[in-house]
Order: structure tokens, then sequence, then C-alpha cells
């Protein structure tokens, strides 16, 4: 550890806060998907951060995040795969403009 | 010399982790989608030396190689799908900045707060033990095979949904 | 013998159905093997048991029973005896051919056979049923497909018969469910079961009323002379192969019922009851004869003929002697396969023709010289022609009723006169007489339908000439029977 | 002779130790290597182009550059010159950051691979534990300038193109990492180095190659390095026939040069990559130097793809990608197989049963692609 | 060879089967599959009947139907009667099948018709030799089946399908009675079996139920045997081809109901007031019929009223106690009435008319035909030494024995009417000159002949083993049948002549000839006057006694009124009830329809209205924004954490 564990979460928190903004700003889905990516990152810092300092068994962190990524991969190829049909129907990816259920 | 490289290491590590804040608000906040992308690609190169600085090199590079390698350029890839390279530059926030910036900040305060005031039962430097490829290996063959093999099926069936998904005349 | 056989019986179809469910709604073949399948393999395990069948054992046999809803004692029941064996094996029967012969449905065949399979089930299980509560949820399971089945398939006036069937059975069934309770409460213990209750010996008065709504439910079933109109207008309104299942094993439902319960149930109101049932009997007979003759639709003519052959069931129940019981079982099971064909025998006529006026035909023994063979079959043996099935039941009816009431016998022989008449004229109209020119171009009775017909046709023969063979079946449960009635036999 | 690189950096670094303080020297050592690769990297690129003006040249039948200087060995120089002078153009709707951004990137990786290549005995610059990863790693960042450049280019050639690549490079690389487990899994690390050292039996000639595995791989690894780097015949990315060069179109000058050596040098370190895992690296008999060694098995795998752009025709798309899903990756699953088959089995069993699978599966890969096809007419009487 | 006398009804069924089934294939060999069948059960009949005329009667019976704990057994019962049955329809029947492959030769069905006859066949003798009435009853049916089918044979005509259905449904009303009559005697006795009858009238004697037994019984006979009352459908009957009149309508179907009466004798011995009903309406017949005859311009009508004519004097015969008289008439009766029509069919096949008034003079054309009609004519007039002669003059023995004059003088003018219509018959058709120019007839082929040659052979010798030359020999036999079936009676030793009823019967015979020959060829006249002066007697004749007309209004439109009536009721009263109840029902429903509607109804919408009022404020949240949510579940979040930490 060669800076203290706080400044690594403080980091970690900052990203999922910038991730949870995106999330909230943004209208392009596609930027909403990289949002929630930053917000997976921002947990696999956490995630490694402590296995590095804390834990008992220092692999398990990593291979939580090892996971997490795999599992991020998955999340992404599905949504993309959505999103590239969502455009097909509706020609668009702007959340705001994605009306098919609202009456 | 120690000490020397130790400081120019905590300054690299900062100035990793301030680049890597400001490429995360940059991918945020650029009205361009492809910009936003390539930032938060910048993001995710310095979040990899993070990685690195917590001494989880095959970490560091697994996520190089699947974030940068596959997600985002499949994100780039989508982006360049649905985007009309003619069409002037939409907007792309809504009215949601000031109520989110508000919640995020507070929200920050909060983590911060929480952050500092819990006791983290940190270990002493060095008495952790570096985790090798080997190591890493070792756990997911066998503590954690179960979760490994669940995680393989997981992305099996999400590559095959997305194929249904996308395709242009249904199966 | 623990096979579980009867609940394989009564529940392959189900099966079926729930297979059928499950089938791609465009691939009629398959469906449709699927439901033949369903029917044949209810055969074969029929056959089964058949083997497994002791004639001699004049109880239950093949028992299977267990704990249903043990707060209200009712139990899974199911057995077999000679008087519901026979029924069994002619539900079986005519429901593989009914089946082969809705091969020509050709509209929404999933719904139909998934119906149609639910609707043997219900048939087989209230045959099998032990347990009262059991046998009144079969017996409402029947309903309900058969309201689908002549509702949507069925002719111009479908919703019309529909309705009636249903409200007419309903209201039956209301009074039998109210029936059945009152069994239920006056016995002590409370039970559904059907040996407790045979074993109740309730008081006389009370058995009048038990046994006038019983009554109710199976008369409207039978069909017994004032609650008959339900009949003519579901048989004529209903499929083909509906019109059979009716004709072949529905109405032999109500029958079934006052052997199966009212009577052992219910012997002294039996004997009280028994001037009604006969006089009931013979109105049914002589009346539905008299209508017969008047109609000029061939399918309406055989269903009014319907109510004048199960008149004679009636008629032998009333005669409280071992010949009008046998005989009267009998007739159920011979009336099963000979109205069964002639329905069938409609519908190929329909089929082609797409009139059932007799009166638009002529002369057609010239252009499809098999199926008048096979109509005039038919027909011969209905009319209780010797040699064929149908005389056999009707003389045993007779004789047994003839200790009983002479009067009667002699009444009810007037039906076979009309019987006669009514089927003679039918033969006149469609089959003799100078061809009419319009349907020179009839083509004969096909392999699908000789199928369907040739099974029913060795059925009569085989009785018609040595009715031992079933009888044998019949014998010592219905001696049994007699017994608890205080018959003579 | 064997050290000669070697011994001379660490000569370097005791004059520099003499006045420097420690981690100055370690930054100095570090700095020494980069400078090697800076230096090595552009040359590599300046003589490949002219080693392949030359032999394609001479397969055409043809002297190839030979004005500038002896046999034209000037000529990379006067190109580079040329290059250095010419206009900048960039077009009036261009994303201006990203179309300049885009060719100072994409040297990056293929500087930054050049950091685990086992040049010789010791003379690996930077001897990572997870090596091979790394270098599979760098080098798929590579598709993002390409990219940025396509994308920047505003250009629709250029954005077809960017889009072939990396279609092409994402393919592509799913079978190498896989044509390369065998080796990972047989060495049992990731390390370049150890790989190399893996194979230093039979007086340096235990090739991973020469086992029947390892030549699949190898074969399959090699032909996946080639549409890594999009040269011939994969090159759609860039064909000028169909899309006028791809993602560069738009790129002139210096810029275009940048694009230009990172192919060249990305042809060079998957060379090199191939090499160390399959081919012994720097292992050799000893009457060589090891580096010469490998330097001499690299630019043989190079002469091998100037020998291919030289004789082969171009890939349509759908074959390409076919190629690499079809036939290639399930050929490496296979592989992978056959590799424990021969880890696990002894004698001639071992040999005549792993190249018996690997014929199989080759065989029979190649029956299941192939399409139905018509028998050929016979016009009897219209002849 | 006795023991397979059971087999006998098995070949015509074999026949049958195949005739049926494969008809299509063996087009013209359906003939000699019949006649070869026929032939097999001849030669299985004779020596069976060699037996039983040597041994005394046979009988076999096997369990067939368990009836509670009565058991029904069918059998078989050979005795001197069924033996007399038993020859005459397997020899007859022979020969008549001979003949139709001859007459039917260009039938379109015609392996149908000899299915037809051939199932005949196996039911007529099935009839024979059952040992108890039910398998009697079910021959008896089915023979009545075939009678139906054969005459409604060339069914594309109206008037035969309708004469079937007649025919069917007529002799039906009269076998009711005979199934009623079983079950009564099955009731009374417990037995069916024609064996134990004796003991069965023993164990019923002087009681209602044995004579009601027999006069049910009778009523049987009255069917198939076109008795009066229900005599109307037998003239119709001749709608079917000609051979199928001789066989079934005049030699052996409709000789069974006399068969029945002849079986059931023991019963009505027991029975005097049945015996004398069934004397009273045989004569009757007889007159009648007669009478009707005589003005009969058809054909085959003529000799289907003398076929009702001849059947009623056999049943007098049997009523007034003449057992043996009766039979003996049955046999020698299915002789000459047998080659009276086929005699007939070969003048219609000749000639292609049935009516008298187109023929004439048709000796010399068809010299084969006329002659054996001529022989049969005698025969059935009643002059000796022709078979005719000895059973007539047999039964107004009986008759007279009886004491009763008035059915005696009545059978005694039947056969002078008799005789005079036979021959009114024959001089119409055969002498004189042709009345129809256009009418070409011609001799009919060797097959058709042969057989005519055969019956005539019999018609002339069939009297004897009943005459005095042959000592009785026929009554004797039949009298042993009766003792070996258990009866005990002795007919033996009455047969002797009686000149008083010769003189009678020869007086009738040759008057009846000599007044036709006066009529009808001597003075072609005077038959028109004499029907002008007697015009009631002559309308009553020729309209039948208005049997038809009467029927029609009493029986047929009633019944049809009282079907359609019934039908109303169903229509118009139960179901209109049943609608009724329906309406009334939809009725109340209206009512609770409009309760529910506006009470139940009007709550339940409160509540709706209650609930679309706050989720009309919800909705104000539900921007349909995804933002706006994750928004708001950030905010309840970061609310949360600060809660969670104020604790």
């Amino acid at each position: 550890m060669i800076i203290p564990l706080e400044h690594y979460l403080i980091f970690g928190a900052v990203l999922f806060t910038i991730g949870i903004y995106g999330i909230l700003v943004r209208r392009n889905i596609i930027g909403i998907l990289i949002s929630i990516e930053m917000i997976l990152n921002a947990v696999n810092v956490n995630l490694v951060a402590f296995s590095r300092s804390t834990s008992a068994s220092p692999e398990t962190g990593q291979i939580f995040a090892i996971f997490v990524i795999a599992l991020a991969a998955a999340a992404a190829v599905v949504g993309l795969a959505l999103v590239l049909a969502l455009f097909r129907v509706r020609k668009t990816v702007l959340t705001d403009e994605i009306t098919l259920l609202k009456w | 010399m120690i000490s020397e490289m130790q400081t120019g290491i905590q300054i690299g590590i900062y100035l990793v982790m301030a680049l890597s804040v400001f490429a995360a608000l940059a991918a945020v906040n650029l009205p361009n989608i492809f910009h936003a992308a390539l930032a938060f690609i910048g993001t995710l190169l310095g979040i990899a030396g993070i990685f690195i600085s917590l001494r989880a090199d095959f970490l560091a590079l697994a996520h190089i190689l699947i974030y940068v390698g596959a997600v985002m350029t499949l994100v780039i890839f989508a982006i360049m799908l649905t985007q009309r390279l003619s069409d002037p530059n939409v907007r792309q926030h809504n009215n949601l900045s000031a109520p989110a910036f508000l919640g995020g900040l507070a929200f920050l305060t909060l983590m911060a707060k929480l952050i500092y005031t819990t006791p983290w039962p940190v270990k002493a430097a060095g008495t952790v033990p570096h985790v090798s490829v080997m190591d890493l290996g070792q756990a997911l063959m066998t503590t954690y095979v179960f979760p490994f093999e669940v995680i393989s099926v997981v992305l099996i069936s999400a590559l095959l949904g997305a194929i249904v998904i996308a395709k242009k005349d249904p199966l | 013998m623990q096979t579980h056989l009867l609940s394989w019986i009564t529940f392959t179809p189900l099966a079926g159905a729930l297979l059928v469910l499950l089938l791609p709604k465009n691939n009629s073949r398959l469906i449709k093997s699927v439901a033949t399948a369903a029917t044949l393999l209810t055969g074969a395990l029929t056959v089964k048991a058949l083997t497994l069948f002791n004639a001699a054992e004049p109880g239950f046999q093949m028992i299977e029973k267990a704990v249903w809803i043990p707060q209200f004692n009712v139990h899974y029941y199911l057995g077999t005896d000679g008087i519901s064996f026979p029924m069994v094996f002619l539900t079986a029967l005519i429901s593989i051919l009914a089946c082969i012969g809705s091969f020509g449905i050709k509209t929404r065949e999933k719904e139909y056979y998934f119906l149609y399979l639910l609707l043997e089930t219900g048939m087989m299980g209230t045959f099998l049923a032990l347990d009262l509560f059991l046998f009144y949820i079969f017996w409402e399971v029947v309903l309900v497909p058969m309201y689908f089945l002549i509702g949507i398939w069925g002719g111009p006036r479908r919703e019309y018969a529909a309705i009636k069937f249903f409200l007419y059975t309903l209201t039956g069934s209301m009074f039998m469910l109210l029936g059945i309770l009152a069994l239920y409460f006056k016995s002590e213990p409370h039970t559904f079961d059907w040996v407790r209750l045979a074993n109740a010996g309730f008081d006389p008065g009370f058995q009048k009323i038990v046994f006038l709504a019983l009554f109710l439910g199976f008369a409207v079933k039978v069909p017994c002379f004032p609650f008959h109109t339900w009949l003519p207008d579901a048989h004529v309104e209903a499929p083909t192969p509906i019109s059979v299942i009716l004709a072949g094993v529905l109405l032999k439902m109500g029958t079934y019922g006052f052997m199966r319960f009212s009577y052992p149930f219910l012997p002294d109101a039996a004997e009280w009851f028994r001037p009604a049932l006969a006089i009931l009997a013979v109105i049914g007979i002589v009346y539905g004869g008299f209508v017969a003759f008047a109609q000029s639709d061939f399918k309406k003519m055989v269903a009014y003929s319907s109510v004048s052959h199960m008149g004679f069931v009636l008629l032998g129940l009333a005669a409280f002697t071992s010949d009008g019981f046998n005989g009267a079982l009998l007739q159920m099971f011979n009336h099963g396969t000979i109205t069964a064909g002639l329905f069938l025998l409609v519908g190929v006529l329909y089929d082609r023709a797409h009139t059932r006026d007799m009166g638009a035909f002529g002369g057609l023994s010239a252009v499809t010289p098999v199926y008048a063979g096979i109509l005039i079959f038919f027909s011969l043996a209905s009319l209780g022609l010797p040699g064929m099935s149908g005389f056999i039941s009707e003389f045993m009816t007779l004789l047994g009723s003839y200790t009983y009431s002479k009067l009667f016998t002699g009444l009810a022989c007037i039906g076979i006169i009309l019987a006669a008449a009514y089927l003679l004229t039918m033969i006149r109209k469609v089959l003799l007489g100078p061809v009419n020119d319009k349907w020179k171009g009839l083509t004969d009775i096909n392999l699908r339908e000789l199928i369907t017909l040739v099974p029913l046709m060795a059925f009569i023969l085989w009785i018609g000439v040595y009715p031992k063979v079933i009888l044998s079946y019949m014998a010592s449960s219905v001696q049994v029977l007699l017994a608890s009635v205080g018959g003579v036999s | 002779m064997d050290q000669i690189f070697v011994t001379l950096k660490s000569g370097i670094l005791d004059q520099l130790g003499r006045f420097l303080p420690d981690w100055a020297l370690v930054v100095h050592s570090v700095l020494i290597s980069i400078t090697a690769i800076a230096i090595l990297g552009p040359v590599t690129m300046m003589y490949l182009t002219l080693l392949e003006r030359k032999v394609v040249g001479r397969m055409q039948n043809r002297p190839g550059p030979n004005r500038v200087g002896k046999w034209g060995v000037l000529q990379p120089i006067a190109d580079g010159i040329k290059m250095l002078t010419k206009e900048d153009i960039v077009p009036l709707r261009a994303d201006g950051v990203l179309h300049f951004l885009a060719p100072v990137l994409i040297v990056m990786p293929a500087l930054l691979v050049f950091a685990v290549i086992p040049f010789g005995r010791n003379m690996t610059p930077v001897n990572l534990n997870i090596g091979f990863l790394y270098f599979i790693a760098v080098s798929s960042t590579s598709a993002i300038p390409i990219f940025m450049a396509s994308w920047g280019s505003r250009n629709k050639y250029a954005l077809l193109g960017g889009m072939r690549v990396i279609a092409q490079m994402i393919s592509y690389e799913v079978p190498m990492v896989l044509a390369a487990v065998p080796v990972l899994m047989l060495t049992g690390s990731l390390s370049t180095n150890d790989i190399v050292t893996a194979q230093s039996g039979w007086g340096g000639l235990q090739w991973f190659a020469l086992t029947p595995w390892g030549f699949a791989g190898f074969i399959i690894f090699f032909l996946c390095g080639v549409a890594e780097c999009n040269r011939s015949p994969f090159d759609l990315a860039e064909a000028e026939s169909e899309i006028i060069a791809g993602f560069h179109t738009e790129y002139s000058g210096m810029k275009f040069a940048l694009f230009y050596m990172a192919e060249f040098m990305n042809s060079f370190t998957v060379s090199a990559i191939c090499t160390t895992l399959f081919l012994g690296g720097w292992q050799g008999p000893g009457f060589l130097p090891s580096w010469l060694w490998f330097f001499l098995k690299t630019y043989s795998l190079i002469f091998v793809m100037i020998w291919f752009r030289g004789t082969l025709p171009r890939f349509r798309i759908d074959q390409l990608m076919g190629l690499a899903w079809k036939l290639l990756l399930p050929m490496t699953l296979a592989n992978i197989l056959i590799a424990g088959f021969w880890h696990f089995t002894h004698g001639w069993i071992k040999i005549a049963g792993s190249i018996a699978l690997v014929i199989a599966s080759y065989e029979g890969l190649v029956r299941l692609n192939q399409r139905y096809t018509p028998e050929k007419r016979v016009y009897t009487f219209a002849e | 060879m006795i023991h397979y006398t059971p087999y006998i009804p098995l070949f015509p069924f074999i026949a049958f089967v195949i005739n049926i089934l494969f008809g299509r294939y063996v087009r013209k060999g359906a003939a000699l599959i019949s006649i070869a069948a026929s032939l097999a059960a001849c030669a299985v009949a004779l020596p069976a009947i060699a037996y039983v005329v040597h041994h005394g009667a046979y009988s076999v019976q096997t369990e067939w139907l368990l009836l509670g704990k009565k058991t029904l057994s069918f059998g078989v019962l050979l005795d001197p009667l069924g033996c007399v049955l038993l020859f005459v329809v397997t020899l007859i029947g022979t020969l008549i099948q001979v003949y139709s492959a001859g007459y039917m030769h260009d039938d379109a069905h015609f392996s149908r018709f000899f299915a037809y006859v051939s199932l005949f066949m196996a039911a007529m003798l099935t009839l024979v030799i059952a040992n108890n009435y039910l398998l009697f009853f079910m021959a008896w049916e089915v023979m009545g089946l075939c009678s139906y089918l054969l005459i409604g044979f060339w069914s594309e005509k109206n008037s035969a399908a309708d004469a079937g259905r007649k025919a069917f449904l007529t002799t039906r009303v009269g076998d009711i009675g005979f199934f009623i009559g079983i079950m009564t005697l099955f009731a009374g006795a417990g037995t069916l079996n024609f064996a134990d009858l004796g003991h069965a009238a023993h164990l019923m004697e002087n009681t209602p139920l044995l004579t009601a037994a027999a006069l049910l019984i009778f009523c049987g006979t009255v069917g198939k045997s076109a008795q009066f009352p229900l005599h109307v459908w037998l003239p119709d009957a001749m709608e079917g081809p000609t051979p199928v009149s001789a066989l079934i309508h005049a030699a052996t179907m409709v000789a069974a109901g006399v068969f029945l009466i002849a079986r059931s004798f023991p019963l009505f011995e027991a029975a005097p007031d049945a015996m004398q009903t069934v004397a009273v309406i045989g004569t009757m017949t007889a007159f009648m019929a007669a009478f009707i005859a005589l003005s009969a311009t058809d054909i085959k009508k003529v000799l289907a009223y003398s076929t009702i004519s001849q059947l009623g004097y056999m049943v007098a015969a049997l009523g007034l106690g003449g057992f043996a008289a009766g039979t003996f008439h049955l046999m020698t009766h299915a002789f000459f009435k047998a080659l009276l029509f086929l005699g007939a069919g070969s003048v219609i096949h000749g000639c292609h008319t049935q009516d008298l008034r187109e023929m004439g003079g048709l000796f010399g054309k068809m010299k084969h035909t006329a002659a054996t009609f001529v022989l049969a004519s005698l025969a059935i007039a009643g002059v000796p030494p022709l078979s005719g002669f000895w059973s007539k003059d047999e039964i107004l023995a009986a008759a007279y024995t009886a004491h009763n004059p008035v059915i005696y003088w009545t059978l005694a003018l039947t056969a002078l009417m008799t005789s005079f219509y036979m021959f009114r018959l024959v001089f119409m058709a055969f002498f004189g000159k042709p009345r129809n120019p256009k009418i070409h007839a011609h001799e009919s082929p060797a097959v058709m002949t042969v057989p005519l040659w055969l019956l005539a052979i019999g018609a002339v010798l069939a009297g004897i083993p009943g005459s005095p030359f042959m000592h009785h020999w026929f009554q004797n036999f039949l009298a042993g049948g009766v003792h070996a079936g258990g009866h005990a009676a002795g007919h033996g030793s009455e047969h002797v002549i009686i000149p008083f009823v010769v003189a009678t019967s020869l007086a009738a015979a040759f008057g009846g000839i000599i007044s036709a020959w006066f009529l009808y060829l001597k003075n072609p006249g005077l038959p028109a006057i004499i029907s002008r002066v007697f015009r009631p007697l002559y309308t009553a004749s020729l309209n039948k006694l208005w049997f038809d007309e009467i029927y029609t209004i009493l029986f047929i439109r009633p019944f049809g009124a009282m079907s359609r009536a019934l039908y109303r009721i169903d229509e118009q009263v139960i179901d209109y009830l049943v609608n009724k109840t329906g309406l009334a029902t939809a009725r109340t429903s209206r009512i609770k329809g409009w309760i529910d509607k506006h009470i139940v109804d009007g709550l339940v919408n409160l509540t709706g209205w209650t609930v679309q009022l706050a989720s009309a404020l919800v909705r104000l949240l539900q921007t349909g924004y995804l933002q706006h949510y994750v928004l708001i579940a950030f905010l309840g979040t970061i609310v949360l954490f600060f809660i969670e930490l104020r604790k």
C-alpha cells in the first residue's frame, strides 16, 4: 500500500458518483451504458483495494473483480444488442424519445 | 532511495487518479458521445494503472484486454451504427443536471464521511502476500469454480441472446 | 392387485389432451395422430383391464382408494364391476371410433381434440368413480367440454342447442348434487363412500326425497320423457362425432347412475317409484317412436329414436328382475353401438350432401351401394332384428318387464313396431325409390368411415348371435344389484 | 558475442553509476532500453518497406527501388524526408482532435509491445511474468486509434474501413489467443522468457512448432497475426480498389507515415511473438548468437508475409470472417484438446495419435465448411 | 349324416356371405354358388329325412343365453313335421334358384339377388330345424327381412319400395303379437322348447294365459301367412321378382305361418277357444281372398289372392284339428303354387306384361309353360288324381268331421271359386285369340322350363303319399312325429274316405272349370254382363274389399297425425315451457342486472373513482422518463443513508 486505503476508496466513490451522474443526465442510451460501466469499475477499484489491504485471502477481491468484469462484458453485449435492435425500430437511441409504451 | 522512489510513485498514482477522474468527468459531460467513449477509455486505462499500483498486474491487463479491447470497441461500434454522422450534435443531456449534481454531491459527502469515520482493519504494509497469476488460477479452479462456471454460462447465454436480439430477421 | 390400471384408463386421455395443447396449431396431422393414439392407448388399457377382469367376482375389482380431501372424508376411489365395466369398454370403443370419425373436422382442431380427450376422461371417470364426490366432479367434467364441442363445432343453431343442453343438464345435476349432499349429511359418519352408503339403510321417507333429487339429475341425461327436449337439439346441432359420443356414451351415464347409485342406496324408494319409472319408460318408448316418425330430418329422427330406445333401458330397470336388469345393461351397450353407427352414417351422408332432409334423397342404394348396405344393417339392428344385438336386449328387457306388468310390456311393444315404421320409412325415403338426379355424383363411403363402422357392426353381430359372452361379464354384479333392491331373479 | 548488447548496456550503466543516484540509475536503465527500442522500431519499419518493395519487385520480375544508394538502401531515408516535407491536409469537417491524435496513438501500442519481446538471451526489455497477456492486451488497444482515425476523418470510406478493421481485429484476436493457449498450458507460464526457455531442448531445436499441435497452432497463430496487422491477403480494411485505402484515406504526409510505421512494426512484433511462442525464440545451435537467431527467424516470417502479398489475392469480407469463426476457431479449440492428449500420453501413441488427431480435425472442419456445389453440367449435345 | 343337420342352414349362409361381400367379383357365378349351396343343403337334408323316417325324431341343443336362473338353449329338432318342410324347402328352393338363374339373367344386381335368396334359404332352413320359439322367431324375422329386401329388390320403382315396407311393417305387427306370445309362454311355462310344449300346455291348462299365448302366437301366423286382417301385404308383395313370389310368397315363407301353428299344435289343442278362432279366421281368409281373386286381372295378383285363399284353407284345417290335413295341403300347395308362379313368371318373361286382358292364345307359343301351368291349375282346382285333390279332400273331411257346417260349406264354395278363377286365368291367358297384337310371346329357355317340368312332376305326384293308395302314409308319418314330440293324440285311424266330401269336392272342382270355360271361352261377352248385374259384389271384389283404404283411414292416417301431434307437443309444449323458463330467468336476471348496475356497481364505481382520483395525483410522478425514476431512487437511497446514519 503505497497510498492509504481511504484514497482509493475516495477515488472509487468519486468514479461511482460520476457514473451515477452520467446515468442521470445522459440522454443517449450508449452514454448511460458507459456510465454503468464506470460504476462497475469504481466498484472494482474498491474490491481490489480491499483485497490488497484488509482481506485475509487476497485473491478473493481480484477474483470478484474478474467476475465483475465478465458480467460487465455480458451486460454490455446484451445492452448494445438491445440498443441496436431499438435503433432499428425507432431510429433513435435517446431515452426520452423512446415512447413506445407511453400513451 | 526507497523514499524517493515511493514519493515518485505516489505522485504518479495521484496523477493517474486525477487524470482518471478528469477523463470520467469528460466521459459524462462531453457532448459528443464518441469523444465521451474515448474519454472513458482514458478512465479505464487509468483504472488499469491503479490496479497495477495495487500490484494486481494480471487484473490490470485483463481489464485492458476486456474493457478497452472488447467492450469499448463494441460500444464504439454501436455508436458508429446508431449515430448519424451528418447530424448536428443533438442535445446529449437532459434537464436533470442540477438535481443530479446536487444528489451526487450529497452522496459523495456522505461517502467521504463514511470512509473516513469507518475504522478499516488495514493490515500492515508488506504483510499482505502478493497474488500471482498462479494463485488466481488456483482459486478460480478450486474455491470459486462454481461461480466461475456460472459466469461462463451467463456469458454464453448473453452472447446468444445478443445475437438473437440484434439479428435483423428473427430466428 | 394394485396396478392403478383404472387411473391409467381414466387419465390417459387427459395426458393426451395436455400433449395436444403443446403441439403446433397448424400441424393437424400430428394433432390427429396424438389424439387417436391417446384414445387407442386408452382402448388398449381397457382391453388389458378386460383380461384382468374376473367375471365371477360380483363386487368391485381393481379398486384404487386414496384419501383426497380428509376434512370432508372425500376419497379418490375408483373401481369397476360387471355394471360399469361394459360401459367403460363401450366408452373406450366409441371414443376411438369417434376420434377417427373426427378427422373430417377442419376448424380449430387443436382445441377440438383437447376438449374431446378431456371429455373422454370425464366419461371414464364417471363410470369408474365410486366416491360420490368424485363421481359428481367427473359428471360435471363431461358437461363443460360437451358444451363447447356443441357450441363451437355445431350446426347453425349450435348456440341454442348448447345452452339448452347445458342448462338442462346443469339443472339436473344441481338436484343431483343436493341429493348427494343429503346422502352425505345423513350418513353417519359423513361419507361419500359407495360401500358405506350402500350399507347405510336410510329411512324410507328420506329415501324418497333423495331418490327424486337423484332421479332428476339422471333422468335429464337418460333422457326420460319430459326432460328429453335437449336431446334432439343437441344431437342435431352437434358435429357427427360428438353426436356419436352423446348418443353412444353420455346417455348411458343417466341410466348408469340409476343402477350404480339410486338403486343400491335407496332400495325402498326405488320400489316406491317403480310404477312411475315404468310409466315414464313406456311413455318415452312410444312417444319417442311417434315423434321420430314425424321427423323429416334424418339426424333428428335418429335422436328421437334414442329417446325411444333408452326407454327400454328404463323399463328394464323398472322390472326388478334379473332379465330386466341384464337387458337394461345390455341395451345400454347395444344402443351405444347401434346409435353411434347410425349417427356416423348420418354424418357420412351429411358430409357429402350437406343436407339431412330425408325427403331430399332417394334411390341412394343404387348410387352408394355399400353405404346403403351398412345403413340398412344399422337400421335393422336398431329396429331389433333378431340376430343382431338390439333384439337380444329388447327381448330381455321386455321379458323382464313382462313379469312386472303385461300392460306396459304390451305398450312397449308398440315401440318396436314404431321403430320398424320410422326406420323403414327412412330407408324408403333415403335409399329406395327412383334415383334423384341431384345425388348421382355422390361418392360411396370411404375407407376411414368404414373403419369407424366395421367394429360396431362386428359387435352388433357378435352380441346378437352369442350374447352370453357379454352377459357373463355382467351377470354376477347384476345379481348383487338385484339382491340389494330385493327383486326376483 | 552472444551477450554483446547486454554488456553494452551494463557498461553504459556502470559509467553513469559513478555520478547518478540509485533511483536515477533505474530510470536510466529503463531509458536505455526505451531508446534502443525507439530506434529499433522506426529503423525496422524503414527497412521493412524497402525489403517489401524489393521482394515484391523480384516476385513481379522487376528490380524494385535501386536508384537511391546501392540497391536502393537509402530509399527509406529519401521517403522519410519526402513524407516529412509533405503538406499535412486536414479535411474541413474533420474532427480535428481525433484526426490528429489517431496516428500518434496508433504507434503507441506497436511500440509498447516491444517491451516483452525476448530479443536474445537476457535481452528481454521488461521481463513481465504475464508477458504474453501484455502483448495481447496492448495489441488489442490498437483498434481504438484506428476507430478514431476513421471517425475523425468524416469520410464514409474511412468509416467503412474502420468498421472492417475492427471486425477483423476482434474476430482474429480470438483464434490467435486460443492458438497460443496450448503453449501456455504446456509451459505453465505467461512469461515470454519462460516460453523461450521451455524450448531449449535438443540443442535449441526443440521448438513447439515441431510438435503436431504446435505446428497447427503455429500456422493458425501466424495467419491470425497476418490478419491482425491488416496485411495481404487480409488487407480488406485498406483495400484501395474497394474503399480507397480505408481508414487512412484522409491522411497524408507524416501522419500517413505513422500509420505505415505502426503497421510495419506490428508485422515485426507479430512475427517476433510467433517466433517466441513456436519457433524457440532466440534458441538455436550455438554457432550463432542468440539475437541473431531471433532476428533470423523473425525476418523469415516477415519474408513469408511479403511472399503472401506477392502471391495471394485478397479475401472477400465474408470469407474472411468465415475463415476466422468457422475454421480457425474450432481448429484452435481442437488443438487445445490435442495438446492435452500430447501431454498425457507417452511413446508412439503420443506422436502418432496427435498427428492423426490434427489431421482428422482439420479434415473434418474443412469438410464441414465446404459449401454445396452442384455437379458441373455436361452438355452432351451442345458441344 | 343326421348329425350334420345343424349345419344345413350353414351352406346357404356361406353362399350369402360370399355373394354379398364379393358379389362384385363373382358376378354371374353368384347363381352357381347359391345353387351349389342349396344342393349341398339338399344333400345333407335328404339323408337326414330318411333317418327320421326310419328312426324317428332327432334333436340336439346347446346353451345360448342365461336369463337369471333359467337358461335358453338353442338346438335342432328334426321331427316328421320338420322333415316335410325341410323336404319342400330344399327341393323347391333349389329348383326355383335354377329357374331364377334364367329369369334374372339380365338384372344388374344379379349377385345381390342370389345373396338374398341364399340368406332366405338359410333362415328358412334354420326355422325348419329350430327346436325352440326364440330361434324360430329369429329365423322368422330374418325371413321377413329377406322378404322385405326381395320385394323391394327393384327399389327404383316406388311401388316396389313401398310394397317392401308395407310387407315388413304389416308382418311386424303380427310378429309383435307372436313375440308377446313367446314371452307369455315363457313367463307361464318357463320353457320355449317345442319338445316341452305338451308339458307346458299341461302346466297352463285352463288358464286364460294359455288361450292368450296361443292366440298371440297365432298373430304371427296371421302376419306371416297373410291371414285376415293382415293379408294386405301379400298382393303388393308381387312387386318382387317372380321367382321370389314363387319361393317366398307362395311356397315356403308364407307357409311358415301354417308351420308355426302346426309346431304349436299341442298348445292350440289345449285351448279350444283359440282353435275356434284359428278356424274362423282361416275360413274367412280363404273365402274372402278367393272372392277378390275372381275379378283380379293381374296374373300375379290372381295367384297372390289364390295363395292367401289356400293359406286360409290350411289355417282353417289346423283350426279344425286337421293337423295332418293342413300340413299335407301345405306340401302339395307348395309344389303347385310354386309351379304356377314360375309359369306366370315364364309368361311374363315371354310377353313382358302381367295384365291378363292383354294375353290370350299363348298355348301355341309357349307349349312347355302352358302345359305345366294347366297341370298345376288342375292340381289346385282339385281334380283327381293330382295332388291338390287329396289334400283339399282331407281338409274338407276335417271340416266335415268337425261338424261345423258353416265352415264346411264356406270352404266348399271357396273350392268352387278356386277352380273357377284358376281356369279363368288359364283360359284368358293360354287359350282363345291373342288380344294384343303387339305382344310377341316366346318360350323361355331350358333353364326355366326344366324346373317347371320337375315341379309339375311334384305337383302331380305329391298327393300320392297322403292318398289311400299309400294307406295315408303321410298322415301316419306325421302323427308319429307328434307322438314323438310327446303329444298324445291319435289321428292315425281317422283317415277314411268320406264319399259325401269327395262328391262335394269333385263338384266344386269341375263346376268351376266348366263355368270358367263357359264364361271365358264359350261366351267371352258374358262376364261383363254378369259384372254389371252384380255390380256391388263386383266392385267389392275389384277393390279388394277396400281393405287398403280402410287401413289408411283407420291406422295410417291417425298414426301420422298422432306422430305429428306428439312432435308438436314436443316442440310447442315442452320446449315452450323450457324456453319460457329460460326467458323468465332472463327477465328476473334483468332486474338483478338493474340492481347490479346501479347499486352494487355504484359502490364499486365509487371505489374506482376514489382510486382514480388518487392515482391521478400519483400519476404526476410517472413521467415515463427512465432517468426520473433513477433519480428518485438515487435520492431515496441517499435519504435512507442519512436516516441510517442519524441513528
